[in-house]
């Protein structure tokens, strides 16, 4: 028995580990400290451990490293990038979350008990939300860096369980929340059972759970492809139901519907992010040499997503809908830099994650601070008129519907162009003329919003907009400084970009 | 080269069409709990199937997390919900059922089909060298070296696992239960002294003593304090006004 | 060619005086009319005095151009803004202004009641400033600046008082007919440009040798249309009738004396063209030859003394037009046609302003009678006007148009037989009309109510009529004395064939007209001054004179053929943009629309649903994996 | 600095200016507004003077990298086309401004807003002109839609929010069809010596293509500029934008926005695409020639002025796009010259139906009556603006229709010939308003309506004195365009035709 | 006998499973269902450690019960809460979010 004492390179996981000991502080906190003072320092606890879990990451952002942990993850350019882009996505979405008018007071509590009504009163608050996004976070670090598929199926877990729990935690329409919590975790499941079927036929395939072991397989295989092509279909299943992809998407309009508005903005963001991260390192490096297998698929896939989220965003009546359509849209479009399997690809996609990550943070945020007595205001017909009560808040939310509708001087049209460029120079005609289509449609219901809260009369129905609290200010001041910083010089991001995104095998 | 031996050839023509019956059973009955009992019964046939395929950990590891514990916390909560419900199984979501089937058929016959098209270029290995060691000892140094970091990792979860269930079941009190000391005060220091002697038994002067009677006060009105608040809540609480003194029924004499 | 600095004064007096008046606005209503007839004078002046200079060149150096800048260059297509004065545009910048001036100074009486005078004045100034480019140009393109500004002034002018309705409609009819004329002179400018690379006179002539003559007949045909719709030739006559809405000066000098002449003036100034192209110049004497007839047909039913003139107008323009079409040999006859007719065609219009204004603005002769003996001037004005129109001789009339008429028979064949036969019966007709005018008008009994007072017009207003009448009386001697005109333009026009087959002679000719004008006025004067006149036009008349009140027809015509379609297919196509156009873009919409709310439906809200989904995106994804395993 | 960039630079500075006046200070505002485009108009004539007519070559050129990695420059540069179109646009913007003084305070916003909105415009609309990237000219293309759509909806009348919602979903339809085929371009160019947006080198790219490709690239372009331009049957958002925008926005958006469309067409279809140019010469020259008839047949149909006006516009740009696509040196200057004049003439148009409409509180012609008598200096000015609509001669519009039609009868007889019947139908779209309007007698309602006051005469003085000036002394403009567009044709391998019957054949 | 039949069972049992998800009603048995497919793949993953001869596969495995059990424990608490909320653990009657 010659055993050999693992080795991490404890440097390059240290974001991971620094995220997860401010979970678990937070678990302590949470067991330890007095009421009054937990939700503070759980902010601080949350927020501190981001920012050194960026820093950290920023120390290390030019290392490269297969065996960064026993061949579990690799660290590399890509894996930077997705780390800080989900990290400051984190950050921001903390900010939000920060808000207390977010989350119910007593999850325990039975709507519309005197228990939960109590708990309002007495100012009650889930303070275990912090340790659950950090948790969420760290999964999310560790999914596109995974390089084996244990790993990969850990971090998955591990950023989704805390998903569906937060999903479940709105203060008011409760039920509604706990509905998105059942649907996102029953689907959830699902889609992790068809993933590990993946995992099983892949293993079978290769013989090993590594992206290096099965694109070896790939490229030296003896066999035929059947395990190999169910193992990516089963696992694109997982994968693709992550980020919302026709026909996985369902899910999607319902949670981010029920869930907690700025829950809603962190998962639709930084899941993405994360969840695009793994996808692409699986299909760039895993799967890269069977290309001519799945691309069509994808294409398809691609094509329809776009298309189908466009259309039937259009038809949206309630505003996180509507956003979740868009990301639908929006992950279809991400697809393409999937298909693309080139460096402009990768880099079109880490631009376009970032910047959409960041308009949804802060259109999200926007979406928290309209309301009414009764709780957010959701109803679009309801925010009509919104550009003459509160013309800055309007105006930034307009400004990001621009920037997902990728109007130039928007980030989200650098972000567009480039990724349908990469798919178009990889020969994906059809993925560049249905993108701009959808992309058109898409418009139509970008500007319809645009029309209501600035066209339209405000209607006396006691819709408002709070005042933001400071943080939420905050992020959104700083998103939209980003979202146009990205639209109107974005070659220094562009350039980071270009000089690591890479994947190593 | 792996060769498969007659008994486990045997062991699995009787326990694999069982398993399948037993899984589709799991679909078919009406009780849940039935479904979980079929599901149990899965697994241990799933455990049967590791250790027959060299996997003896697995298999016990199986048999007592999988259906000990985890089937067991689906019965737990099974009991929770109300053991006895038992689901309809007509098809309310119309064009469910047939795409169902379809699916059902499908997904199988496609799935069946395509592993029956695979190969793999070379034979089954067996891991009779993998398992030189021992297979708890070589599944342990790949956990401890090879995997340790998600291994390291899924701690995590467990501990995510663990936050999320306190944080969706645990009551935390939202008020401070009152001292003895504060409740003789607040008796005492009450608008009158009504109750400053403690309250009312239910059934007191009523001609029934159930907990859900509330007692008469000597004016012979009911008094709502005298039963308890989670009786009253759940909306228990009998009319008072068929108690009422002087509605004596003087019709039927006691036996003697 | 000799170059000059001056010629450009000619419009830029007029046209200063427009810009003046018009910009000034009501602060120039006290002198504004004054400072308009001067700069209209002033203009005359510099027509004599370049008149003058002219005739002490020697005729080969007579012509002069001006070239002011270079107004259009595009790749070849250079066009400069210049102007060329030469034998024939000599003529008409001194018609033009001269007539113009006394025109203004009869305004200056006749609209001295009416509180924009000084815009009307303006407006004067401006066609006189349009007019003299449009003669003056030294291209078809500068011609078309002339030809369209004219359009304009007379736009302006019919609708002067356009509070009018009927008025305001008369100008606006005036000015879109026109314009059909001008697209025919945009089409020939084209062609030229396209065939010959030039728009320039000089240069067109100098092309016409060498060119084509399917070329220059196209060319040619272009050019006709355009002067159909400037000079109401038929078929483009419709206007000419109701543009009488207009002060009666402009009546005068617009739609008699200048404007209306431009279309002879150039097919005149085209000779080049025409006389190489033969099937344009048939074009031309047959257009000619209806409108003469066209219009002394409906001067015989018009009750309304302007139209009554208007129409006459017309069949004059015919007469020219027709001379215009004979080629070389008409030219001169043509301008002196024109010439003459501006004369004492004027004078006649002035005359019946001057009518009018005694006559409280009654336009209808069935209402005048015996006004000779309440305005004697204006009776012996008009009287010798009317002479001159019908070609009494030694009144201008009589030389100009024997001449065309024997031209006209003249010009070979079936084709002179059949032309003479029209213009003589037209001349005929003329007769016949205008003595009705005369005799209904002057001589008849009095039909008038008893409010109206009849009265003699002013100084102002009489002398430029007798100075117009003195022109009817002399012009015609004047100019074919030894074949003065005839010579004069011979070297723009071309020399005259000599010695061709002579059908008639000329003696024979005018014993002819004289002939026809004895039997028209014959019956005018048993007609209208023997018999009875009603008052009232009478209603059981025969279809033809209905036809013939009605214009032969032409509004009924243009309307049926052009307006109604035109206003039909405009409503087809209002309607169609909005339904089928922007009805497909909206049904676009409305199909993503009614695709997103049906796609919708698909979010049932039922996880289990939601699940399937998964299961089926799993299913189609493994069938594919089945199929390409095959 | 670069005498372009100062150009775009100083409306941005003014509208920085005017959102830092307090909003109740509304005439600093406008006095801000209006000096700011005062001085752009300034530097306009004064780049204009320093233009050098006879160098081909593009001058102020000025270029910097934006966004490296993409090969995109922040590059301008202008020839006489370009040089011509930005003149007209900082002298139009001046007189909007003082023509509208008063527009902007009836809209839904305060004037602050509208004076930014036309100062941010202002300086998108000279930068459409100048750019010489085509990613460059693609930014300023899209984003300028947004200002024009909040001008419209913010401060039109009727149904302004309809109107511009079809405008600007139109618009981006186009727009995203463009994004296509740039994204081709690019990734061509990236096939043939590495990724460029430089118009020049571009230009040389379609030696590199199939002729499917060249075409599908010119068609992106062509259909954005098609609507654009508004050509048939692409037209149907102009008269609803044009009816509910104020004047002076209808003054920016047909006098400027819609020559992007046709100098577009200069610009980028015929130098990028030369054979596909060629091919679908036929298929637009019928479009050009439709659109000629169709707008004036509309034009004569319609019940409201600005509709009609809108309608008019749609004609003229027909012969725009009739001269551009003959190919001769005729058609080309004429329709550049066209451009510059229908600029003015329907400023001038816009201008006074605006100011009518402010009198009388409608558009509809039916409501006005006897004008002439009421409102002369109105009247007259809304007659000259109509004679130059319908080209007479002597006012500006004539010179370039003539060129026009010249042009492309050397070429295309048989369109040409169609297209002349338009000037009979200019002459009913325009006698026919000024005979329902300002003609016959003044009509209910009408009697006590205001002249021009002096702001507005000062406002429209200019206008009129260009459209007279330039009918007879078209030169200075001409001198800088012929060159010009002589380069273009010959770069397009076109000479005029020789006459067919010149003496020197 | 062919250690393939292993994989044919676990791909019945994981469709099985699948359909059961589409079908049943109550939260928990569509849960149960989800463990079964889990089961199934873990099935698939001991098979193929087999036929590979490497272990990676049951390392998998015993990661997977890890995580279900993790999976269970969240799930489980949804569901209750699901259920105290609206006294019934029907995934039918969590319908309130769609369109």
């Amino acid at each position: 028995m010659d055993f050999t004492a693992p080795v991490l390179n404890y440097a390059l996981l240290a974001p991971i580990l620094i995220v997860l000991g401010g979970a678990l502080l937070g678990v302590l906190i949470e067991a330890f400290a007095p009421r009054a003072s937990r939700h503070n320092s759980q902010l601080f606890v949350t927020v501190a451990s981001l920012v050194i879990a960026l820093s950290a990451l920023l120390r290390v952002r030019k290392q490269v490293s297969v065996s960064a942990a026993m061949g579990s993850i690799t660290f590399d350019g890509a894996g930077v990038l997705f780390q800080a882009s989900i990290l400051v996505i984190a950050i921001l979405s903390v900010f939000l979350i920060a808000d207390q008018e977010n989350f119910t007071a007593l999850p325990a509590a039975v709507p519309g008990s005197d228990e939960e009504r109590h708990s309002l009163q007495t100012d009650m608050r889930v303070t275990e939300v912090y340790p659950l996004t950090l948790f969420a976070v760290a999964g999310m670090l560790l999914f596109p860096l995974s390089s084996d598929l244990i790993t990969l199926f850990v971090a998955l877990e591990m950023l989704s369980l805390p998903l569906y729990l937060m999903a479940g935690l709105s203060r008011r329409r409760r039920l509604l929340s706990q509905e998105a919590a059942l649907k996102y975790f029953l689907l959830g499941a699902f889609s992790s059972a068809f993933f590990l079927f993946g995992v099983a036929y892949l293993y079978g395939y290769s013989g090993s759970i590594t992206f290096s072991g099965i694109q070896a397989s790939i490229v030296g295989g003896s066999g035929n492809d059947v395990f190999l092509l169910l193992g990516i279909a089963f696992i694109s299943v997982g994968l693709l139901f992550k980020v919302g992809a026709v026909p996985f998407h369902a899910w999607s309009p319902d949670v981010y519907q029920g869930a907690p508005t700025a829950i809603t903005g962190f998962m639709a963001a930084a899941t993405k992010v994360a969840a695009f991260g793994a996808i692409l390192r699986i299909f760039y490096v895993a799967f890269a040499n069977a290309e001519w297998q799945w691309r069509p698929a994808l294409i398809l896939i691609s094509i329809v997503t776009m298309v189908f989220g466009s259309v039937v965003a259009i038809s949206q009546r309630d505003v996180k809908r509507m956003l979740a359509y868009s990301s639908i849209a929006h992950a279809g479009f991400l697809l393409a830099g999937v298909i693309a399997l080139s460096k402009a690809g990768l880099e079109a996609s880490i631009f376009y994650l970032f910047a959409y990550g960041i308009a949804t943070v802060g259109a999200f945020g926007i979406v928290t601070l309209v309301r009414d007595s009764a709780g957010e205001v959701t109803d679009l017909n309801r925010w009509s008129g919104l550009g003459k009560r509160s013309p800055v808040i309007a105006s930034a939310f307009a400004f990001f519907l621009l920037a997902f509708a990728g109007i130039p001087l928007t980030s989200g049209f650098i972000g567009k162009f480039s990724i349908f460029s990469a798919a178009y120079e990889s020969g994906s005609t059809a993925v560049l003329i249905a993108g701009v289509l959808s992309s058109a449609i898409a418009a139509f219901f970008y500007i319809r919003v645009i029309v209501l809260m600035f066209f339209k009369d405000p209607a006396e129905d006691g819709t408002s907009v709070l005042i933001p609290s400071g943080l939420t200010k905050t992020t959104i001041a700083i998103t939209s400084v980003i979202t146009l910083v990205l639209g109107v010089y974005p070659a220094p991001l562009i350039n980071f970009i270009a000089s690591s995104a890479f994947f190593i095998r | 080269m792996l060769t498969i031996q007659t008994p486990e050839a045997v062991m699995f023509w009787v326990l694999a069409p069982v398993a399948v019956l037993a899984a589709l059973g799991m679909l078919l009955v009406k009780k849940a709990v039935h479904s979980a009992l079929l599901l149990a019964w899965v697994m241990i046939t799933l455990a049967i199937f590791y250790i027959a395929q060299d996997a003896l950990f697995l298999g016990i590891v199986q048999i007592v997390v999988y259906t000990g514990a985890v089937m067991m916390l689906f019965l737990f909560i099974l009991m929770l919900v109300g053991v006895d419900a038992s689901d309809s199984l007509t098809e309310t979501i119309p064009g469910l059922r047939p795409i169902a089937i379809t699916a059902a058929v499908g997904f199988g016959g496609l799935l069946v089909s395509l592993i029956g098209r695979a190969t793999l270029g070379h034979g089954a290995v067996g891991l009779d060298s993998a398992n030189g060691a021992g297979n708890v000892q070589a599944l342990a140094k790949l956990l401890f070296s090879t995997y340790v970091w998600p291994f390291e990792v899924v701690s995590a979860l467990l501990i995510t696992a663990a936050l999320g269930a306190m944080v969706l079941a645990h009551h935390q009190r939202t008020v401070a239960r009152p001292t003895q000391r504060e409740q003789a005060i607040a008796r005492f220091r009450g608008d009158s002294l009504g109750s400053a002697a403690g309250l009312p038994n239910p059934g007191v002067f009523a001609r029934h003593n159930a907990v859900d009677v509330p007692a008469l006060l000597p004016d012979g009105s009911a008094a709502p304090n005298s039963i308890s608040a989670t009786l009253k809540a759940r909306g228990d609480m009998l009319d008072s006004a068929q108690f009422e003194l002087g509605e004596v029924d003087n019709t039927v004499t006691e036996e003697k | 060619m000799v170059t000059s600095t001056s010629l450009v004064y000619l419009i830029a007096l007029p046209l200063f005086g427009a810009a003046i008046l018009l910009l000034a606005g009501r602060r120039s209503d006290k002198w504004g009319h004054l400072l308009a007839t001067a700069l209209s004078a002033g203009s005359f002046g510099v027509g004599l005095y370049q008149l003058s200079q002219m005739l002490s060149r020697p005729t080969a150096e007579r012509a002069i151009t001006q070239k002011l800048f270079s107004w259009i260059a595009v790749g070849t297509f250079k066009v400069d803004a210049g102007l060329l004065l030469d034998q024939l545009s000599i003529c008409f910048v001194l018609l033009i202004t001269g007539v113009g001036t006394l025109i203004h100074i009869y305004s200056i009486s006749y609209m001295s009641h009416d509180e924009n005078r000084r815009r009307f004045f303006a407006y004067l100034n401006l066609f006189i400033a349009a007019m003299l480019l449009l003669v003056l140009g030294n291209s078809y393109l500068n011609l078309y600046v002339g030809w369209e500004g004219v359009g304009l002034a007379s736009y302006l002018l019919i609708g002067f008082w356009n509070q009018k309705p009927a008025y305001a409609t008369a100008s606006k009819k005036a000015f879109v007919m026109n314009r059909v004329g001008d697209m025919g002179l945009s089409f020939a400018i084209m062609i030229s440009f396209a065939t010959l690379g030039t728009v320039s006179f000089a240069g067109v002539q100098a092309a016409s040798h060498t060119a084509s003559k399917a070329a220059l007949t196209a060319i040619g045909i272009m050019l006709l249309v355009a002067a159909t719709g400037k000079s109401a030739q038929f078929p483009l006559q419709a206007w000419l009738g109701d543009a009488m809405a207009g002060p009666t000066p402009v009546s005068a000098l617009i739609h008699a004396a200048t404007m209306v002449t431009a279309g002879v003036y150039l097919i005149v100034r085209s000779n080049f063209i025409f006389d190489a192209a033969p099937t344009a110049q048939l074009l031309v004497v047959i257009v000619g030859a209806i409108t003469l007839m066209f219009g002394a047909l409906v001067g015989t039913a018009k009750d309304d003394i302007k139209k009554a003139l208007a129409a006459s107008t017309m069949s004059q323009i015919g007469y020219m037009i027709l001379g215009a079409g004979l080629g070389p040999a008409g030219y001169a006859f043509a301008i002196m046609h024109l010439l003459t007719h501006g004369f004492f065609k004027a004078g006649m219009f002035l005359g019946a302003g001057s009518v009018m204004h005694g006559m409280n603005d009654q336009v209808d002769m069935r209402r005048y009678g015996a006004l000779r003996k309440f305005m004697p001037i204006t009776f012996a004005t008009f009287g010798l006007g009317y002479l001159a129109i019908i070609g009494v001789p030694p009144f201008a009339g009589f030389y100009s148009k024997d001449a065309i008429i024997e031209t006209a028979f003249n010009a070979g064949g079936v084709k002179g037989i059949l032309l003479g036969s029209t213009a003589l019966l037209g001349a005929a007709i003329t007769a016949f009309y205008m003595t009705r005018v005369m005799v209904l008008t002057f001589t008849s009994k009095e039909r008038w109510e008893d409010d109206q007072h009849p009265h003699e017009s002013p100084l102002l207003m009489w002398i430029p009529m007798a100075i117009l009448a003195i022109g009817s009386v002399t012009t015609g001697f004047l100019f074919t004395r030894g074949h003065a005109l005839v010579h004069w333009l011979t070297p723009v026009v071309g020399e005259r064939a000599e010695g061709g087959k002579v059908l008639l002679q000329p003696a024979v000719v005018s014993g002819l007209a004289l002939v026809a004008v004895i039997i028209g006025v014959a019956i005018a004067v048993s007609k209208y001054q023997l018999g009875k006149v009603d008052s009232v036009a009478p209603q059981n008349v025969s279809v033809f004179t209905r036809i013939a009140r009605k214009d032969l027809m032409q509004d009924s015509f243009n309307e049926a053929v052009f307006m109604k379609p035109g206003q039909a297919l405009t409503a087809l196509l209002v309607k169609g943009d909005d339904k089928v156009i922007d009805g497909a873009v909206r049904g676009i919409a409305a199909t993503a629309l009614g695709t997103g709310s049906t796609l919708r439906r698909t979010q049932t809200g039922f996880a289990r649903s939601y699940a399937a989904f998964i299961l089926i995106g799993a299913i189609v994804l493994i069938a594919a994996i089945w199929v390409v395993t095959q | 600095m670069n005498a372009l960039t100062t150009m775009m630079l100083l409306p941005l500075i003014g509208s920085i200016l005017v959102a830092v006046i307090p909003s109740d200070q509304v005439l600093r505002i406008k006095q801000a507004a209006l000096g700011t485009t005062l001085l752009v108009a300034i530097s306009g004539i004064l780049a204009w003077v320093k233009f050098d007519s006879s160098n081909t070559a593009l001058q102020f050129v000025e270029s910097a990298k934006w966004i490296p990695s993409f090969g995109i420059n922040y590059a301008v540069g202008v020839d006489g086309l370009a040089i011509v179109l930005i003149l007209m646009s900082v002298l139009l913007a001046p007189i909007v401004v003082l023509a509208g003084w008063n527009e902007s305070e009836g809209g839904r916003w305060s004037p602050k807003v509208f004076y930014i909105l036309i100062l941010v415009l202002e300086t998108m609309m000279i930068g459409v002109f100048a750019a010489t990237d085509v990613f460059l000219f693609y930014v300023f293309f899209e984003a300028m839609l947004i200002p024009v759509y909040f001008l419209i909806g913010g401060f039109g009348t009727g149904e302004r929010a309809a109107a511009a919602v079809k405008f600007l979903l139109y618009s981006l339809f186009g727009g995203l069809l463009m994004l296509a085929s740039i994204i081709g371009l690019y990734v061509i160019s990236g096939a043939n010596g590495g990724h460029t947006f430089d118009i020049t080198r571009l230009s040389e790219l379609h030696m590199h293509m199939s002729s499917m490709t060249q075409n599908l690239l010119f068609l992106g372009f062509f259909i954005a500029f098609a609507i654009k331009a508004p050509l048939w049957p692409l037209h149907t958002w102009l008269p609803d934008a044009a009816a509910a925008s104020t004047p002076g926005t209808s003054v920016l958006l047909l006098g400027v926005l819609d020559k992007v469309g046709t100098f577009g067409m200069i610009r980028f279809c015929l130098a990028l695409f030369p054979d596909a140019s060629k091919t679908f010469t036929p298929l637009i020259i019928v479009l050009a020639v439709i659109s000629i008839i169709y707008g004036a047949f509309l034009a004569i149909g319609a019940r409201d002025i600005k509709r009609l006006i809108a309608y008019t516009s749609i004609s003229h740009f027909g012969f725009i796009t009739l001269g551009i696509f003959a190919m001769t040196s005729q058609g080309m200057s004429g329709a550049t010259l066209y451009m510059f004049n229908h600029g003015f003439s329907t400023a001038a148009l816009f201008l006074v139906a605006g100011w009518m409409q402010s009198r009388r509180g409608s558009s509809t012609i039916a409501d006005f009556g006897g004008l002439q008598r009421v409102t002369p200096v109105m009247a007259w000015t809304f007659f000259i603006a109509g004679m130059s609509s319908l080209a007479l001669p002597g006012l500006s519009s004539f010179v370039s229709e003539f060129l026009v039609l010249v042009g492309t009868y050397t070429r295309y007889p048989v369109a040409a010939v169609i297209a002349t019947f338009g000037i009979v139908l200019a002459a009913l779209y325009i006698l026919i308003p000024v005979q329902k309007a300002l003609h016959g007698p003044t009509t209910p309602g009408n009697e006590n309506l205001s002249d021009l006051n002096l702001r507005e005469k000062i406002a429209i003085a200019p206008v009129i004195a260009i459209i007279v000036a330039l009918g007879f002394y078209p030169s200075p403009l001409l001198n800088v365009i012929n060159p010009a567009s002589a380069h273009v044709l010959e770069v397009q391998g076109f000479t005029d035709p020789v006459p067919s019957e010149s003496a020197g054949k | 006998m062919n250690p393939y039949n292993y994989l044919y069972v676990a791909g019945l049992l994981f469709t099985i499973g699948a359909i059961g998800v589409v079908i049943r009603r109550n939260a928990i048995v569509v849960f149960m269902c989800v463990e079964l497919m889990l089961n199934a793949a873990n099935l698939t993953l001991v098979t193929f450690a087999r036929i590979n001869g490497t272990l990676d596969g049951q390392v998998v495995a015993f990661f997977t019960m890890v995580v279900a059990a993790c999976e269970v424990v969240v799930g489980l608490a949804i569901i209750v809460t699901i259920y105290r909320s609206r006294r019934s653990a029907s995934v039918d009657d969590a319908s309130l979010l769609k369109r």
